[in-house]
């Protein structure tokens, strides 16, 4: 009986969304003349960051600093999230002693494998978000290819421990650098989290102002909280 | 790779946008049936994913222009930005990719917690509250 | 420096980002400095709402990009007056939880420590923001901070009920995110002045769509009919400061994205009819469920979410009065509420079952708490000398004026249920006696001055309403002016090149 | 022409894997498939010009949520309907 309330209400719902989405052609210029004098948001991100951020990639250039905004939120509901986790999960000093963190079945081949390719992921998630400005990746992806790395450490080494005092003062820091740089732009530039392009050209290395410093703080930070979850959540106690 | 999706995409426009929206919509229906309709709560959190992913493909494709390329300006290509698809459904994914994350960790978490609690994952099972 | 609505976002983020650092220095600091952050929102409150009194509108926006292209913060009397109210309420909730429990592990208090301050925070982000997609991040920032918040006890049923408010709320963010998606496409933009301004060229049929997709995801947050189910569960599961915050904070942010999408963004008028239908459907629904509670937390969640329908019915009636009336009702409801959440986590405290039968005659053991609980529930039934009396008042004075007459007597029965069901507890506080109470928990001092606080605001706004309806006058006559919201945001968009 | 079948093939896949994770028993073979679920969709991302979201999805999607689930999975059970728990129960 209830399955098919539910079918009648899912059939509903995909006629309405549907019945929507015939109206929004696919693949439509929706974005109109960047450079006419009043361009729609896609359109002025599109005609104005490469002169006015000097970052290639556009999505960055929105991410850090046209919608830097969210990109704060975002790394906020982050560090809540695993701040949340810690609360649900919590036990005693005494409960922790005791348990054990899931690992792979210790073998030669894979601690050997994990120690080789530990630093290769690293060095690559790191690659990619000292990269944002110019290639697609970021932050974000940096930062989720590192915790991967040091995942694999945690489960294939019963030894490797993060260290809890030292990934404290990085998330910390991490953080308030964000914030700092935004205040610095509050002071150079008048508004929070305003950027101070001047530096590098574009295509290189050294580009984009404040940007590419923000994102990697970025990238710091969300590694160290993917980690800091994952290492929450393989330090449960299992069922017998 | 990509320049020759985008001349079939230009050429077969309806079959893909169909391949598009009724992939997302699909999604959407399929992750919605899952938290109305299954009991574990494991299976629901999975439901949960599946509908944020239709609705991430929804935001990637209402991004999409034919003909367009990845708001990226590389080397060489520097008056590229009127080809370009919009970035901003791409920069909002981004963000809620990340968030759903963040969402789905505390949905697991909370899914663990009850099950040491009940020794069940089952929703029907757990009702101390009134469901 | 010049204080910007920025600091409300900056200064709480800077300290919980430190704190795990600080609590390294010492293990009190934590503690202290989310009620130093508090603090300095009410002197943010106080600079700005001075300021928007005179000119009417503060807007800032974000990393140089002028409004439309970046993201901006508005100010205006209504959303300073919410994120006003927010943060004396937060700074109160803060004194009322220092040292709440007697023991406690450091770790976990300073979690909860992040978490309700966080959660303040995001309600004034909701408040703040000028950009719609900046909003669901707001709202995800609430939703996560409530949920870990609620199932904060171990002892307690709170998973569950966390578990409950995540599925919902995640639900509710799904369909706002596609309401952004399809408002997206139609305008091109995300700042909430263009899109008013180019409402009106969207295709009816898509607008209601995007209106109906607006309304069920914040309705949920609001504790709407038939989308509140999980604030029940949650007001009584969580810890006693958080049920205060979820009724005096959560719920007005939830409102304030109702009401801000109805009034600015869309030009809908049969929104209103929906408005007054919703809010009467959960007003009844709620109080007559209220009254077969016997847990009394989950009682005055009833009791909050019926007083929700009466501030959507309010604000369904549309006109300057009622918009006024709806503006007093939330102020009410707000102070009122926080303070029986308060005042009834301490009695909940001295009771083994967590029933109100197990609180027979408690006032003579706890005579302040009782006394404060019984000046909360006659203001919130709304009898004379309080508050409470004056917003009920207003409201049905604009029921009156559009003559709906329907109206007038569904609110004016539902009052009597309202009053059977206060009336009851109270009696019981303080008529029977048939229970020894031995080993009472006693507030703390901190938390005496915090409930004192709201009790004496309630006395006074009861004897002089004047103090705040000047104000409140205006609040709601800028808020109907949806012409002049966005040609304030848009005038100075003028592309810089 | 083959491309289109290509996408379609990934449009079909990208239901099917959904459907299967929504309705298989066993919970670990339903999170695989909501791994290929993100995976399909990364290469999605990455046809409709968005690589920065196929990055993400892909390091998110396919490694970190498979991740935490298959943690979720040991630590609470393997099968959606708790038969094989309760007939461990017995024993």
């Amino acid at each position: 009986m209830k399955k098919v309330l539910v079918i009648i209400l899912l059939v509903i719902i995909g006629y309405f969304l549907a019945n929507t989405f015939i109206n929004i052609p696919f693949g439509e210029n929706r974005i109109g003349d960047i450079n006419a004098e009043k361009p729609t948001a896609a359109g002025y991100y599109l005609s104005n960051t490469k002169e006015k951020s000097k970052v290639a990639n556009i999505i960055t250039a929105i991410v850090v600093n046209y919608r830097g905004l969210d990109t704060l939120g975002e790394v906020t509901v982050l560090f809540l999230a695993s701040t949340g986790i810690a609360s649900v999960l919590y036990r005693r000093k005494e409960e922790e002693e005791e348990t054990e963190r899931l690992s792979l079945p210790s073998s030669t081949i894979i601690r050997s494998g994990a120690r080789v390719l530990f630093p290769i992921i690293a060095l690559l998630g790191i690659y990619v978000f000292i990269h944002g400005h110019l290639t697609p990746g970021g932050g974000f992806q940096g930062g989720t290819i590192v915790a991967t790395g040091f995942l694999l450490m945690l489960i294939s080494y019963k030894g490797f421990n993060t260290n809890h005092n030292r990934m404290t003062w990085i998330e910390s820091l991490a953080g308030l650098t964000f914030i700092f740089l935004g205040i610095w732009g509050l002071i150079a530039d008048n508004t929070f989290l305003g950027n101070i392009p001047e530096v590098g050209k574009l295509n290189s290395l050294l580009s984009g102002g404040l940007i590419p410093i923000i994102y990697i703080a970025v990238g710091f930070k969300v590694a160290v909280e993917l980690t800091g979850i994952l290492d929450i959540l393989l330090k449960i106690k299992p069922k017998k | 790779m990509q320049e020759e999706f985008n001349e079939i995409f230009l050429k077969y426009h309806d079959i893909i946008s169909l391949g598009v929206y009724g992939t997302a919509i699909g999604l959407i229906l399929i992750g919605l049936y899952a938290v109305l309709m299954k009991k574990n709560l494991v299976k629901i959190v999975i439901g949960l994913t599946i509908i944020d992913a239709g609705i991430h493909l929804l935001f990637i494709g209402i991004g999409y222009i034919n003909g367009g390329t990845a708001p990226i300006f590389s080397p060489g290509y520097e008056d590229a930005a009127k080809r370009m698809v919009d970035p901003i459904p791409q920069a909002l994914v981004l963000t809620a990719i990340v968030i759903g994350f963040a969402v789905t960790a505390v949905a697991l978490s909370l899914v663990i917690r009850l099950y040491k609690h009940h020794h069940t994952a089952k929703i029907d099972q757990i009702k101390s509250l009134k469901w | 420096m010049v204080i910007t609505p920025i600091h409300y976002i900056v200064v709480p983020l800077i300290a919980a980002f430190a704190i795990p650092l600080l609590s390294k220095i010492h293990k009190e600091l934590f503690r202290i400095v989310p009620g130093i952050v508090m603090f300095y929102n009410i002197i943010i409150s106080f600079v700005l709402m001075k300021e928007v009194n005179e000119v009417g509108y503060i807007s800032e926006i974000i990393a140089g990009w002028e409004a439309p292209w970046g993201i901006n913060l508005m100010i205006t009397p209504f959303s300073g007056f919410l994120a006003s109210l927010i943060s004396v309420l937060g700074f109160l909730i803060w004194l009322y939880q220092y040292r709440f429990k007697k023991v406690i592990d450091v770790d976990e208090i300073k979690s909860y420590g992040i978490l309700q301050m966080m959660m303040i925070t995001g309600a004034i982000g909701i408040i703040i923001t000028g950009d719609i997609f900046n909003l669901f991040v707001f709202m995800e920032i609430v939703a996560i901070t409530a949920v870990s918040l609620t199932s904060f006890y171990r002892g307690r049923d709170g998973a569950e009920a966390g578990f409950k408010y995540l599925l919902i709320g995640g639900f509710a963010s799904a369909l706002i995110l596609l309401a952004i998606l399809i408002l997206y496409t139609q305008v091109g933009t995300l700042n909430m002045a263009e899109i008013a301004e180019k409402m009106h060229t969207i295709p009816l049929g898509i607008k209601s769509t995007i209106l109906i997709l607006f309304i069920v995801g914040f309705g949920i947050e609001a504790e709407m009919f038939p989308l509140n189910g999980w604030a029940p569960d949650a007001y009584s599961q969580a810890p006693g400061p958080t049920s205060a915050a979820f009724a005096g904070i959560v719920v007005k942010a939830g409102i304030y994205g109702l009401i801000r999408v109805i009034y600015t963004l869309f030009d809908i008028e049969g929104a209103f009819d929906f408005l007054i239908i919703a809010g009467l459907v959960t007003m009844i629904i709620a109080e007559f469920s209220a009254v077969k509670q016997k847990n009394l937390k989950r009682m005055l969640a009833y009791s909050s979410i019926g007083q929700m329908g009466l501030v959507l019915i309010a604000f369904g009636i549309g006109t300057k009065t009622a918009v006024f009336a709806a503006l007093f009702l939330m102020f009410n409801h707000a102070i009122i509420k926080s303070l029986l959440f308060m005042t009834g986590s301490i009695l909940m405290y001295n009771s083994k079952d967590k029933t109100i039968s197990s609180i027979h005659g408690i006032a003579k053991n706890l005579p302040f708490v009782s006394i404060m609980f019984a000046i909360g529930a006659f203001a919130i039934v709304g009898l004379p000398p309080f508050s409470g009396f004056w917003s009920k008042l207003y409201v049905l004075t604009a029921a009156a004026d559009k003559e709906m007459i329907m109206l007038i007597i569904a609110i004016l029965g539902v009052s009597i249920v309202e009053i059977v069901y206060y009336f009851r507890v109270v009696n019981k506080l303080y008529f029977a006696t048939d229970i020894e109470h031995l080993d009472i928990f006693k507030p703390s001092n901190n938390s005496l001055i915090a409930m004192g606080i709201l009790t004496i605001t309630i006395i006074v706004i009861g004897f002089y309403p004047d103090l705040i309806t000047g104000y409140l006058h205006n609040a709601a006559d800028i808020l109907l002016d949806r012409s002049s919201y966005i040609d304030f945001v848009l005038k100075a968009n003028v592309p810089i090149q | 022409m083959i491309a289109v079948i290509i996408i379609i093939i990934m449009a079909v896949l990208l239901l099917a894997a959904a459907i299967y994770s929504v309705i298989h028993r066993d919970l670990l073979f339903a999170v695989l498939g909501t791994g290929i679920v993100s995976l399909i969709l990364s290469l999605f991302f990455y046809l409709l010009q968005a690589p920065d979201v196929a990055l993400t999805e892909a390091a998110i999607g396919i490694a970190l949520t498979t991740i935490i689930f298959i943690i979720t999975i040991r630590n609470t059970t393997r099968d959606e309907d708790e038969i094989i728990d309760k007939e461990n129960e017995k024993l």
